[in-house]
């Protein structure tokens, strides 16, 4: 008999038990309503967003899959399709962060191959709390040091990412990896199970007592019993999944298998009902059968591990053996735990004995659907007013811009990528650190773009514009280095949204995207929802994460970040004029996260990427930067950073009568990109520009030792090259040279 | 020419090598399965980077008793060119086709970076089209490359010539802080005493177009073009 | 005086090293090793005059930073092996 | 029958992961511990009828494959640790 206790523990609601007994009919046994309890975590059923994301834009020429799949499928020409999705792994990260920070990795590139696509590259999304802490450099070291172990060895590029850091991450580090993968568009498979008779099987890692309750853990908020959550952790096995990806790949040019899913979240569980939901179909499967890597597992343990490295495979009846021949070869074995039937039941039965029946559409799809309620937080005018005039002076422009240069947020990201292998498959086009990711498509003349964005500060002072952002942000990354964008995916990372003010900022950010997304004509074809972001009360910064994806059809046009040569004539292409509200200056200087965040025009934002990509198309540019954090002075410090360096001397547009200095130099805006170009070419990029209605203006040179502004014709910073970089590429390694080992 | 290109389990440039070899160089390549017990007939052996058996225990030390490393053997006893990059380079080592072995780098991190070797001899099958002295620009990627001999291997590597490649500045110039995972004596490549057997800690097989950044790798394979018909005895070996 | 800490993956923790080698042993024949673990160990020069306080040092630090309390587990012996 | 291996760098040859491990000791004020060398740490559970078979084949098995006698030495036990 099920007590109140119990359900309570499976983090069910009353209302929730009765609709299970509903559905069944009947009172579930131990193991149903372990079941249920899983499929309906926050995790795995989306209640409380789903709601929201129905809202999303999804529908596009070239989407081939849409939500609700493993992954996201675009159509990229020449018979290929780009396979793509972002996963957060921020809860097991924070407990292990290196074991968290390699199974979050695992697990994206799973659901990439699962899908019938080679993966080809990640990036990595961070959050941490302030580097000043013993325990988050700690952390950020176990968590590189996990994304590079799996990465690596499995031999996918980590090729680019983000990192940022406030004191709200401290305890909910965020950890969101996004992979890509190409398939040919008539191998796509997809994870639906189908075709009664046909083989139901288990191929990979034994399961173990891993992760029991991982997902209901990953729905809940952290507070001092989660220690006793422990053991929940999780080993990677990246050699185990190397195996895996080169099976299945191969496994798929037999077409014998009807669908595959890998056993990720919920583990059997999930995969099991989620592909007989797909497919309409029932899956009748032998918990005995399935290999174990721990003695006396109960039905139970064995339906909720979270054991890594492991697939459900659906094949073709009468095609068992050449199925079986490819995981021989690579001495991985095949079980067969059971078959689809018609009837719609997930039946899982111990040695014959049936010990759980349960149809797997109100499983799967008919879990609790919750409008929480939401409510702007009452402290929101608060946030958003800024008054400059009350604020310590920040001393000289020179020394901010010194200051700002050396801050983590800012500084050079190398000490992270170095330790990822960025190269590996030699597609990376792009160097790491230089732009967004771009991989080349090898046997075509294209290359894809992608970058992952997003801006906590930004959206704690308004989500709906702040989360607009990170989408033009997102985009304007691939438009820099020549890219179209043609798709995106998100990773939306959130307190608890059964407090109205978080609910709230979902409900805006979701809203924020889904704009973006239409005006700029980006479908959105997936993504992840990670809640429950908060310890002890303390929320982190709302977070949505967006990985656009785009494509360059001439890869030999590819633009980087960095000038190339000295003599090169520097332009600002977008409005002009920046503002210090929610800016990282603010945050840097004062240590201040107020105001509003920038304007966004979005027709003008999207001018402004089709100028550029079309520019770049027509190899008219030397290099381009899009400015965010840290304004133009940033952006343009960053361009003469790497390729040895090459300094420049630009007027910086306004004038001191205006929003003054520190906002000229270092306000933040959307919609800029900072180009260099050939003199030759500078009057035809100024034309295009114009026949564009996209602004743009000549700023000065590249070439010198030194970095110079002037504004309103009077200089005002001047910093040596040599000294500006060291400080830029320090501010982050500084923090670790003292390892923990 | 024809290569080979072994494939251990968690090998994972092998695509890379085939890229380097037969898209890039025009030469033919042979993915041969480390379960295989022959070769194929090649002209030249490739053991590529990647982590065989996950880097497990440790780098390359399971794969040296995959099947096909019999035939490896007997390929480079008859003299013929064999290659180990990276994985490849510590397969060889964990085999006894060279000397030494390897730890984790210095600072025990993953290092993934471009970085600049001199060509220490160009009298192997590898490095007759490169000048000593050269300084090639070529990507790392490992965490274990601290190349470590004792002072009696190392005065016989001396002697014979044996080191190929050692990390220096941009210029040529011996610089301890260049030598990025504390390799003793900035060693990144040697040869077996014969010459035909060479391993290497950087990897080459990035660097053969300009996309991705150099071409300073192709020497490499260039020169093993460049050799010598392979001698009858190998021939006959396979 | 020395100090010895073995680390080792608690028992429920997935060893994939440990699986790798032991595939490898049946592989070359070994079928009479059934089973391997893996773990780290470590020999520590402790400056301390009892070996009550070098195991209790030795304690500390492997708690600290030794083994990774999440998934391992270890024990301390002193003087001679 | 439990064997257990344990496998250390040669004492020549330098150790970048004790020493860097020191390193960190020495940071969190740990200045009594001079020196660290890490090793690694095998459980073997082999079937076996006598000690002295157990001992021989954990031997046989550590030369071939758990350490590497290029840089590495190492040490067999049988029996409760
Ligand atoms: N966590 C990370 N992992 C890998 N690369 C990173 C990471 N963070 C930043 N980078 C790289 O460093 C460069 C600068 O990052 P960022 O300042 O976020 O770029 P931008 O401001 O142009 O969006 C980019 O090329 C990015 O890919
Ligand atoms: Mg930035």
């Amino acid at each position: 008999m099920i007590d109140p206790g119990t359900i309570a523990a499976h983090g069910l609601t009353t209302e929730e038990y009765q609709r299970i007994v509903a559905i069944l009919g009947r009172d579930p046994n131990l193991l149903e309503l372990g079941i249920f309890s899983v499929m309906w975590s926050e995790h795995c059923s989306y209640k409380s967003s789903r709601i929201h994301l129905r809202t999303l834009p999804t529908a596009g020429p070239r989407v081939l899959q849409g939500p609700g799949e493993n992954a996201g499928v675009l159509d990229i020409g020449g018979g290929l399709a780009a396979v793509f999705k972002i996963e957060s792994h921020n809860h097991p990260s924070f407990i292990e962060p290196y074991q968290g920070a390699a199974t979050g990795v695992g697990g994206i590139i799973r659901d990439i191959f699962t899908m019938g696509a080679r993966p080809v590259a990640l990036l990595d999304s961070l959050r941490f709390g302030s580097l000043e802490s013993p325990a988050t450099r700690r952390l950020v070291q176990g968590v590189v040091a996990g994304i590079a172990g799996y990465g690596n060895s499995i031999g996918i590029p980590t090729v680019g990412g983000e990192v940022a850091f406030d004191d709200t991450y401290s305890g909910n580090p965020l950890v969101n990896v996004f992979c890509l993968g190409i398939a040919p568009v008539d191998g796509v498979i997809r994870g639906r199970a189908e075709g009664t008779g046909n083989a139901v099987y288990y191929v990979g890692a034994k399961t173990g007592r891993d992760g029991i309750h991982g997902a209901t853990m990953a729905s809940a908020e952290f507070d001092d019993a989660s220690a006793e959550k422990r053991p929940n952790v999780q080993v990677g096995d990246p050699f185990m999944e190397k195996l895996l990806l080169e099976a299945c790949l191969e496994v798929l040019q037999t077409d014998a298998l009807v669908g595959l899913q890998d056993m990720g979240a919920a583990g059997l569980t999930c995969s099991s009902c989620e592909m007989g939901a797909r497919g309409g179909a029932g899956i009748d499967i032998d918990v005995a059968r399935v290999p174990q890597r721990e003695s006396d597992m109960t039905p139970y343990e064995i339906m909720l591990s979270e054991s890594q490295e492991r697939m459900l495979f659906i094949v073709r009846q009468g095609r068992e053996a050449e199925v079986d021949r490819v995981f021989e070869k690579w001495d991985l074995h095949a079980v067969r735990i059971g078959e689809v039937t018609g009837d719609g039941l997930l039946r899982v039965r111990d040695g014959g004995e049936i010990v759980a029946e349960i149809p797997n559409r109100p499983l799967a799809d008919e879990a609790p659907l919750y409008d929480r309620p939401y409510r702007e937080p009452e402290d929101l005018h608060q946030r958003q007013t800024l008054d400059l005039s009350v604020l310590a002076p920040g001393g000289t422009p020179s020394m901010a811009f010194r200051r700002l240069l050396g801050s983590p947020g800012i500084a050079s990201k190398r000490w992270i990528y170095r330790q990822y292998d960025h190269m590996v498959r030699t597609n990376t086009i792009v160097p790491a650190g230089a732009g967004a990711g771009v991989v080349r498509v090898k046997g075509t003349p294209r290359a894809l773009a992608f970058s992952v964005d997003g801006n906590g500060r930004y959206c704690f002072l308004d989500p709906y514009r702040g989360a607009m952002l990170a989408v033009a942000e997102s985009a304007r990354n691939v438009a820099c280095v020549g890219g179209r964008p043609i798709g995106a995916t998100n990773c939306l990372n959130f307190g608890n949204p059964e407090r109205p003010e978080i609910m709230w900022q979902f409900a805006r950010a979701v809203a924020g995207i889904g704009d973006a997304c239409r005006a700029l004509h980006i479908p959105i074809t997936g993504g992840n929802v990670s809640l429950y972001n908060e310890t002890d009360g303390q929320a982190i910064l709302p977070t949505p994460v967006l990985g656009v994806v785009g494509i360059i059809e001439d890869a030999r046009r590819v633009v980087g970040r960095v000038f190339r040569e000295a003599g090169a004539v520097v332009m600002l292409l977008g409005a002009p004029g920046g503002a210090l509200g929610g800016s990282e200056y603010l945050k840097v200087m004062h240590g201040i996260v107020r105001g509003t965040p920038p304007e966004l025009d979005l027709e003008a934002e999207r001018a402004l990427q089709q100028l550029v990509a079309e520019l770049a198309e027509a190899g008219r540019l030397r290099s381009a930067h899009d400015c965010s954090d840290g304004g133009l002075a940033v952006a343009l410090a960053e361009c003469a950073f790497g390729n040895g360096g090459i300094g420049f001397d630009v007027a910086i547009p306004g004038s001191s009568d205006g929003a003054g200095l520190a906002a000229a130099l270092f306000g933040e805006a959307a919609s800029q990109i900072v180009v260099s170009v050939r003199e030759a070419d500078a009057d035809a990029v100024l034309e295009r520009a114009a026949a564009a209605s996209v602004p743009a203006q000549v700023l000065g040179r590249t070439g010198g030792e030194r970095l110079r502004f002037t504004f309103d014709g009077e200089p005002a910073v001047e910093v040596e090259l040599a000294e500006a970089e060291q400080r830029w590429a320090t501010g982050l390694s500084r923090y670790f040279e003292v390892p923990a080992a | 020419m024809r290569f080979a290109v072994v494939v251990f389990p968690g090998s994972n440039c092998d695509h890379d090598a085939y890229h380097a070899l037969a898209d890039v160089l025009g030469q033919q390549v042979d993915l041969v399965w480390h379960k295989a017990t022959d070769l194929r007939g090649p002209d030249a052996v490739v053991l590529p980077g990647g982590f065989s058996y996950g880097d497990y225990l440790r780098c390359g030390a399971i794969a040296r008793f995959s099947p096909i490393m019999d035939r490896v053997r007997e390929f480079a006893a008859a003299g013929g060119p064999v290659i180990g990059i990276c994985n490849g380079f510590q397969v060889l080592l964990e085999a006894g086709l060279l000397p030494g072995g390897m730890r984790r780098n210095r600072d025990l991190k993953f290092i993934c970076e471009h970085v600049h070797l001199r060509v220490e001899a160009s009298d192997t099958p590898f490095t007759r089209r490169a000048a000593v002295g050269q300084v090639l620009r070529i990507p790392i990627a490992h965490g274990e490359g601290n190349y470590y001999a004792d002072p009696g291997t190392l005065s016989e590597l001396a002697e014979n010539r044996q080191i190929v490649f050692r990390y220096t500045a941009p210029d040529g110039a011996a610089d301890e802080r260049r030598n990025v995972n504390g390799s003793t004596q900035a060693i990144a490549g040697i040869c077996s005493r014969e010459r035909n057997v060479l391993g290497l800690m950087p990897h080459p097989e990035r660097a053969c177009e300009v996309a991705v950044g150099s071409t300073d790798g192709r020497v490499v394979f260039e020169s093993v073009l460049a050799a010598a018909a392979v001698p009858a005895s190998v021939a006959e070996a396979i | 005086m020395k100090a010895r800490v073995y680390v080792t993956l608690k028992p429920s923790i997935l060893d994939p090293q440990g699986k790798t080698i032991a595939g490898a042993l049946h592989s070359l024949g070994y079928d009479a090793v059934r089973d391997v673990r893996q773990g780290k160990y470590f020999e520590l020069d402790i400056d301390a005059p009892t070996v009550d306080q070098t195991r209790s040092l030795a304690g500390e630090v492997a708690d600290r930073l030794l083994a990774n309390p999440v998934i391992e587990s270890y024990r301390v012996e002193v003087g001679k092996p």
